[in-house]
């Protein structure tokens, strides 16, 4: 049943490419944004899901990120003809078909249960997103998918190397040669030792430079920063936690094999430097899309983090996986919109958004509020279940380092976003034509209201959800 | 004693050391296809027995790493006119040496690495971390685009033959690593061929460091 | 019943603005939200009136489907006598604030601030009642975030946005200082809710970092220097009555946060109360030394507000002190004083800012250098700042001295208990007392180069005082009064607070035994009655002989100009000086030379040293740290390819 | 009940004769005769008969400072014990009222110098209230040291501890040296002020009321002496803590005390001269230091 997930998008994006007309193709990608949405919260509320020894499955892990994904990309997908429709100098077969094929190998590897599947479909997530980063055909653009695709194929041949030391690893413990997830948690406690450690390291860069840890990052700001908004928030909330699934899927098996604790320093040690790495970009940054980029970085690291401090810090990671990827749709999409009024993205040009663009700056200023961790949106509840974790969980001084970051980081956006917002236009923004409309701010709006709904309300099926996926975590065999 | 596999195994470490020793694209390029048709010839040897599973990965490998890729360097090298790797940040007698420590710190540890009884002896592990440092060499230290791919495509050798370790038991994760190849033909034909060279009509990698903080 | 009074008084302000944001600007919009302020903080000040009267404890719990959280309430004298001066001060506020940040002077910023400030109102409310972690700090930032909307509220105005944004840094750092806080303090109790942590864990290392945590998070919200940097700033920009309710009573849930999580720990250490009696001390004197230094009628008293927050933490440290030296009389008076006087200065800091911003209104600036002679054209507004200036002053007969009295008998008792410990007390007594020396000095600058003499500048026109102005001075002035002769009526209210905030044994002694307030009363009614009977003396005897008006001598030059009158500066250079070593005025303008000297210029300026000498550089250095930071990112991908291999290697090492 | 009548009456009555006694010392010093002992009364009385002239634009404020300064310390005076009869007035706590009282005066007579936009007014009032932030401090220690001597919080049990000279005589002699300073400065006596010249640049309490006339100028002197009279009994009861057991030899007593406080002042008045302004905080830093010294003497 599940393979639904993933040809539907492939057969939407072979009639995106098929549709002749420009204006009508985009209006395909919400309706397959839709159904593959709708198709997923029926299997989910059916409780369809294969048995064990399946390639696909989805088990709450994938349900949690999937479900993520599919939410954040129906979002982008609503805003994506408003977008385009302002681009009408670009062809955009390549585009609306490249986000379909993005969907569907994003679905392909979330639900893979099987590690060399987990790794195509992380390499041809890299290549679906290509198209998309090079939308807007200019050299800095051009500069940037180069640095994407190099350092993320240096990232995904570690991860290859990776997997096949683990595979090596199952190997000298004997046993059936299997690499379905399933059978690697069965047979972990018999692996090789050092075979193991090292898998886990090379598979925590590889898939940690898909995810943008520091100091895997450095495409981040590049692609981020000259990919449309769109495509920022798709990478930004879709792609980092895809990294992060095939992060934890390793995770499991290490954990399994009795090695977690080795792998869970690592992850606070990788995670505390991506948010001081963050903290120290942030600062003065001038351009609000590279800033977005460095928040990814801190948040990626937060992510880890959790995982790293263990506990009801992996509850915490999850659900802030879920936070951040629909608060960086608010921030992407509402600095995608302030960049077309402004023609700009770097504060020299933009003040005062909040009176030019009334409802797309207010929403940035949402968004900085939100993925900060300010009460009441979200990822205040999953940042604080994380400081939680650090510091009823014997680590003190990561829990200290880590909310010392957060203020630098806070002030340091802070700088940048209020300088954005507050204010008055300058004379510059009114030579473009952009105005705030429904379709370009409504599907903002409704990240926006999910966002505050997750910081007030959690429902039950969600948190037993959550928790199902951080126990299949942090379960010992 | 010596297995055929490990005297193939020797001349792409001897292969890794050319590309670092020159500094002639066109020798790099050459060199990487040779690599490449080395390594497409290793799966026949090192599986035991002969299956259409393994033929196909021979082939493919055969044609993606020995023909078309480095064929698609080639060209566009000619289109661009450029030659040579001029001052690359790391010069070219302190590559070789750097690349000879590492081989050397390669195979000696592969010494210490637990192996499978029948993986004990063979060059294949210390080879594989041998050319993977060399391609890491490669991409730090070239300044040309092309070199860079080169560089990629050599520690992409590397992993396969890691690869050659697991093709018995695991032949999945090994063609897998086919798929990465045709995953870089894709990027390289899709990027750096049409679109850099529109852009930049140059190569250097120097004009591509706009993007900055 | 009074819980969901004050809960309902929350959500009428909240939702009172909410009409207005979709209005249009004026009329209806104005009625609505003010009306909605108004309404709310009635409803909620009967219930907290209710509550504080009665001592009736009342709470209870709804699920909040989030894990860890629920909306667990609560409301006794302790909340409740921090809500009666916010209901109060909101309503009256809100009136105040409805004309003169209205429409006509804001179309684009009035109907927005009106929102916020009914959200303020609202979330501080739901802060004083919360009793769960998360509902805690939910209310906390969304305070935060209304104040940081209402401090920015003048858009136009680049100095409010500065303000704002030095405001929302420091809330954040607070709310993040919180987190800490408040995941220790789950690790320690073991709840998400604010329940007693058990015994024994105060005196360990965690214990203190949990006070510290504390006293930093709350700290910098209530505006204890050195961690005050953000209210000067803000409470200046703000509007006038935003920065009354602001200095009034929300920066008193900092206080209420210390309390509260005081009152949960049952054996505090004595270092705990010694902590706060020296920053109590230094926040108190510094905080009005660098009051007299300014020049802007509002910085100064946004300054006076860093001092009263000194002086309320004095009596908190005397009473935690009271509770770890196992005397629970000193811990009563302690709270009593302290408490009281948040109440205090909940009437009399609204009632100087609202004063302040009619001044500044006509004045025209804030520069009171400037100002002068404004009573004669605001003699309501004059004598209502002057009430609240001998309130503010610590003075008999108004309601300052009696809570400072309070404080001060709580230093006493201690200090006069034997033991060399009992010194620590002894110390704040006089501190307290030079206190009260410079703030008499301080307001009787701002009143007098405000109000009294002649305009120093161009000559202000008056508009009148209109009732919606007078009334909520005139209402907040006799608050003050009537705790300033019945002070007794509020012990009971007081009695019952300080016991939440000081469980565990119960004082032999009633508070009325300890401290006769009674006796304070009489006597401020004694000093006003013996004052009327002296000036009906003096009235007499002038009507019995003629009286003429002639110019003002100035040692016999005949022709004074208001120009040539003290000046507030000159007025305070004697104090300023006094305090060179900390606040550092820089001045400009050289001496005045020669047999006949020419035209010369000087200044001088009080800034804030802690920001500019502490916070500021800081930040530079930071900042340069950043930059240097930066190298890491030059745009090579073959760099950033090493940084891949470099850590790999790292990793690699640790397997 | 008598002694509260003797009390009030020997408030109202006796302080503008202590002007009169020091002028006398003076002018002895001096070799003059000097002014009858009754000129401060003299002067009373023409004042309150006279007609003022009030500044142009002065208000209610201008008229406030002197009802204030007479009230302030007669209230004040209600506090304190004279001699060994207890105050009128006594509860725990009343010495910080006592305090306060006198801030209170303080406040309003500044404010009316403040209204009548003078520089020189304007001056003086800096000037007054710059000092008193350093002679409040000393005035406080005095007290804690008081009440860790006699265990008391009120001021008639505080003065009486008579066993305090015994028990703790070093502290006491600190804190009385201390007050005296404090007498003299909160009086603007010499080696602070000089009540006698007119040298507007130099002075601090003058220079407030220059402005002031007639009866407000009457009041004006009569509140100072009357300060003047509390402060010293104040003074007294720290450096003679003991009783007559008569009440009637005790009220003279008392009288007589006060007189020689006086008469004190008016050697000290004799035989110092005033200080730079600069110097002034310097000395009360000093007053503070010896009463705060006092009370770490007593940190046993």
């Amino acid at each position: 049943m599940e393979i639904g997930l993933v040809l539907l998008p492939l057969v939407a994006a072979l009639v995106a490419a098929l549709v002749p007309s420009a204006r009508v193709r985009p209006l395909v990608v919400p309706i397959a944004g839709f159904l593959h949405t709708a198709l997923l919260a029926g299997l989910v509320l059916g409780n369809v899901s294969s048995g064990r020894g399946f390639w696909l499955r989805l088990d709450p892990l994938a349900t949690v990120i999937l479900g993520t994904v599919s939410v954040l990309f129906l979002i982008g997908a609503f805003y994506a003809p408003g977008y385009l429709v302002l681009r009408p100098d670009r062809d955009n077969r390549v585009f609306c078909a490249g986000l379909l094929v993005f969907l569907a190998m994003t679905s392909l590897l979330t639900l893979a249960q099987h590690l060399g599947l987990l790794w195509v479909a992380m390499e041809a997530t890299t290549l679906a997103t290509a198209p998309l980063l090079y939308f807007n055909r200019t050299a800095r653009s051009l500069e940037a998918t180069w640095k994407y695709l190099m350092i993320g194929s240096v990232g995904i041949a570690i991860a290859l190397l990776g997997s096949l030391f683990l595979a090596y690893s199952a190997y000298l413990g004997g046993g059936e040669p299997s690499l379905l997830f399933d059978d690697l948690l069965a047979g972990a406690g018999s692996f090789s030792r050092p075979w193991l450690r090292a898998s886990f390291v090379l598979l925590l860069v590889g898939y940690g430079t898909k995810m943008g840890l520091a100091p895997l990052h450095t495409w981040k700001p590049d692609a981020y920063g000259e990919a449309p908004g769109l495509v920022g928030a798709l990478l930004a909330g879709g792609m980092t936690n895809c990294a992060f699934l095939a992060l934890l899927r390793v995770y499991r098996v290490v954990n399994a094999a009795g090695e977690g604790a080795f792998a869970r320093e690592l992850l606070v040690f990788m995670g505390l430097v991506s948010i001081g790495l963050a903290a120290v970009f942030v600062v003065r940054q001038r351009d609000i899309k590279r800033m977005l980029a460095y928040s990814s970085v801190e948040h990626v690291g937060i992510l880890v983090l959790g995982i790293g401090l263990g506990g009801i810090g992996v509850f915490g990671a999850l659900l802030h996986a879920i936070n951040n990827g629909l608060t960086k749709g608010i921030l992407f999409l509402s600095a995608g919109n302030i960049q077309r009024a402004y023609g700009s993205k770097s504060t020299d040009d933009i003040s005062g958004a909040i009176s030019r663009l009334p409802i797309s700056g207010s929403l940035f200023l949402v968004g900085f509020f939100a993925i900060t961790g300010s009460p009441p949106f979200g990822p205040f509840v999953s940042e604080f279940t994380i400081v939680n974790a650090a510091i009823g969980g014997g680590h003190p001084v990561a829990g200290t380092i880590f909310l010392v970051l957060l203020g630098i980081v806070f002030i340091g956006m802070g700088s940048t976003v209020l300088s954005a917002v507050q204010g008055r236009p300058g004379t510059a923004s009114a030579g473009t034509p952009y105005r705030d409309d429904l379709a370009r701010t409504a599907p903002i709006l409704v990240a926006a209201a999910l966002v505050l709904l997750l910081g007030l309300y959690i429902p039950a099926p969600l948190v037993s959800l959550l928790e199902r996926a951080s126990a299949g975590l942090e379960a010992l065999p | 004693m010596t297995h055929p596999v490990d005297i193939l195994l020797v001349l792409v470490i001897l292969l890794n050391f050319l590309v670092l020793g020159t500094p002639a694209l066109r020798v790099t390029i050459r060199a990487v296809a040779v690599q490449g048709a080395i390594l497409a010839v290793l799966p026949l040897l090192v599986h035991r027995g002969f299956g259409w599973r393994v033929a196909a990965i021979a082939v493919a490998t055969m044609a993606l790493k020995g023909i078309l890729i480095p064929g698609f360097l080639q060209k566009t090298m000619r289109d661009v006119h450029i030659k040579k790797e001029v001052e690359p940040y790391v010069g070219f007698v302190p590559s070789l040496f750097l690349c000879g420590v590492g081989t050397g710190l390669a195979i000696l540890f592969a010494g210490n690495l637990p192996l499978a009884p029948e993986h004990v002896g063979t060059l294949l592990v210390p080879a594989s971390l041998a050319t993977l440092l060399s391609g890491f060499l490669v991409l730090t230290t070239r300044r040309k685009a092309i070199s860079q791919v080169v560089g990629y495509l050599i520690l992409e050798n590397g992993i396969f033959i890691f690869g050659q370790l697991l093709i018995e038991a695991m032949p999945f994760l090994v063609e897998a690593g086919v798929l990465l190849d045709l995953f870089v033909g894709i990027f390289i034909m899709g990027i750096v061929i049409n679109h850099i060279r529109q852009e930049f009509s140059s190569l250097d990698t120097d004009l591509l460091s706009e993007l900055k903080d | 019943m009074s819980l969901l009074l004050v809960l309902a008084g929350a959500f009428v302000c909240v939702a009172g603005g909410v009409p207005g944001l979709f209005l249009p600007p004026g009329g209806a919009a104005r009625r609505i939200a003010t009306g909605g302020s108004v309404g709310g903080s009635l409803l909620g000040l009967a219930g907290a009136g209710i509550a504080a009267v009665t001592g009736h404890v009342e709470t209870f719990t709804l699920p909040w489907p989030l894990p860890g959280a629920s909306l667990h309430v609560g409301l006794d004298a302790l909340s409740a006598l921090f809500l009666v001066p916010l209901f109060l001060v909101s309503a009256l506020a809100a009136v105040s604030g409805a004309r003169s940040f209205g429409d006509e002077d804001h179309p684009a910023d009035a109907r927005r601030t009106r929102f916020f400030f009914g959200t303020a109102t609202g979330a501080i409310a739901l802060v004083l009642v919360a009793r769960n972690v998360f509902f805690f700090l939910a209310a906390w930032e969304v305070m935060a975030l209304a104040a940081f909307f209402l401090v920015g509220a003048d858009r136009e105005s680049r100095e409010a946005r500065d303000a704002s944004r030095l405001y929302l840094f420091a809330t954040h750092v607070s709310t993040l200082v919180l987190f800490g806080f408040f995941a220790l303090f789950r690790s320690l109790s073991g709840s998400t809710e604010l329940v007693p942590l058990p015994r024994g864990v105060a005196g360990t290392h965690a214990g203190t970092a949990l006070f510290v945590l504390a006293l930093v998070g709350f700290g910098l919200k209530a505006g204890l220097l050195p961690l005050h940097v953000w209210l000067p700033p803000a409470h200046a920009a703000a509007p006038a009555h935003v920065s009354a309710l602001m200095s009034g009573v929300l920066i008193k849930t900092g206080i209420y946060g210390i309390v509260r999580i005081t009152s949960l720990v049952p054996d505090p250490p004595a270092a705990w109360g010694d902590t706060l009696l020296v920053l109590g001390a230094v926040s108190a004197v510094l905080g009005v030394a660098f009051a007299l230094g300014q020049h802007d009628l509002k910085r100064l008293l946004a300054w006076h507000s860093v001092e009263n927050i000194g002086i309320i933490v004095l009596g908190l440290g005397a009473g935690v002190a009271g509770r770890a030296a196992g005397r629970p009389e000193w811990a009563l008076l302690g709270f009593a004083g302290g408490l009281f006087h948040v109440v205090n200065h909940g009437l009399f800091k609204p009632l100087l800012f609202l004063g302040a911003g009619e001044a500044v209104h006509v004045a025209g600036t804030r520069d009171m250098d400037r100002m002068g002679g404004l009573g004669r054209l605001l003699p309501k507004t004059a004598f209502l700042f002057l009430a609240g200036a001998v309130a503010i002053s610590g003075l008999p007969p108004l309601n300052g001295f009696a809570s400072e009295w309070l404080v001060y008998l709580g230093l006493f008792d201690r200090a006069r208990a034997t033991g060399p410990d009992a010194l620590r007390a002894a110390f704040a007594a006089p501190a307290l007392a030079l206190t009260g020396a410079l703030a008499l000095a301080c307001f009787v600058k701002a009143h007098g180069a405000v109000f009294l003499g002649s305009a120093r500048g161009e000559e202000p026109h008056a508009h009148g005082e209109p009732r919606s102005h007078v009334g909520p001075m005139a209402t907040l002035a006799a608050a003050c009064v009537l705790l300033g002769f019945w002070p007794a009526g509020i012990a009971p209210v007081l009695a019952r607070a300080a016991a939440i905030a000081a469980p565990g044994p119960v004082p032999a002694t009633s508070l009325a035994q300890l401290a006769s307030l009674r006796t304070v009363g009489f006597s401020a009614l004694a000093l006003v009655l013996l004052l009327g009977a002296v000036s009906f003396f003096l009235r007499s005897r002038l009507a019995a002989a003629p009286a003429t008006a002639g110019p003002t001598w100035d040692c016999g030059y005949a022709r004074p100009t208001a120009r040539m009158q003290y000046t507030a500066s000159s007025f305070a250079r004697g104090p300023v000086g006094y305090f060179r070593w900390a606040l550092r005025p820089r001045s400009k303008g050289a001496p005045v030379a020669r047999l006949f000297p020419v035209a010369a210029r000087f200044e001088s300026h009080v800034l804030d040293t802690v920001l500019d000498r502490a916070i500021v550089p800081a930040f530079r250095a930071g900042a340069w740290l950043a930059r240097q930071g930066r190298i890491l990112q030059q745009g090579r991908i073959q760099l950033y390819i090493l940084y891949v291999v470099v850590t790999l290697v790292v990793l690699l090492f640790q397997v | 009940m008598i002694d509260t009548l003797v009390h009030v009456l020997l408030v109202l009555a006796l302080p503008p004769l202590l002007p009169g006694v020091i002028a006398r010392i003076k002018a002895a010093f001096a070799g003059r005769n000097g002014p009858p002992l009754l000129q401060g009364y003299y002067d009373l009385a023409k004042l309150l008969r006279k007609g003022s002239v009030l500044p142009e634009g002065s208000g209610w404020v201008f008229l406030a400072g002197p009802v204030a300064g007479v009230a302030a310390p007669l209230f004040a005076s209600l506090l304190l014990p004279f001699g060994g009869h207890s105050a009128p007035v006594s509860f725990a706590g009343d010495m910080i009222l006592f305090a306060y009282l006198f801030a209170f005066g303080r406040f309003f007579t500044a404010a009316a110098a403040l209204d009548t936009g003078s520089a020189f007014e304007g001056m003086g009032a800096a000037r007054e209230v710059a000092f008193s932030c350093l002679a409040e401090p000393a005035l406080f220690f005095g007290f804690v040291a008081l009440a860790r001597i006699s265990g008391s919080l009120s001021l008639s049990t505080m003065l009486g501890a008579g066993p305090g000279w015994v028990m703790a005589g070093a502290p006491l002699v600190l804190v009385a040296a201390s007050w005296a300073i404090v007498l003299l400065a909160e009086n603007c006596r010499i080696p602070f002020d000089d009540p006698n010249t007119h040298l507007e640049l130099t002075m601090i309490h003058e220079v407030m009321v220059l402005d002031h006339g007639g009866p407000a100028f009457g009041l004006v002197l009569y509140g100072a002496s009357v300060k003047l009279f509390v402060l010293s009994s104040l003074f007294l009861r720290v450096v003679v803590p003991f009783s007559v057991t008569d009440p009637g030899l005790d009220w003279l007593a008392f009288v007589a005390g006060i007189l020689l406080v006086a008469i004190a002042i008016g050697v000290v008045e004799s035989v110092l001269a005033r200080l730079r302004l600069v110097k002034v905080p310097q000395l009360l830093v000093g007053a503070c230091l010896l009463s705060a010294f006092g009370m770490l003497l007593l940190a046993r």
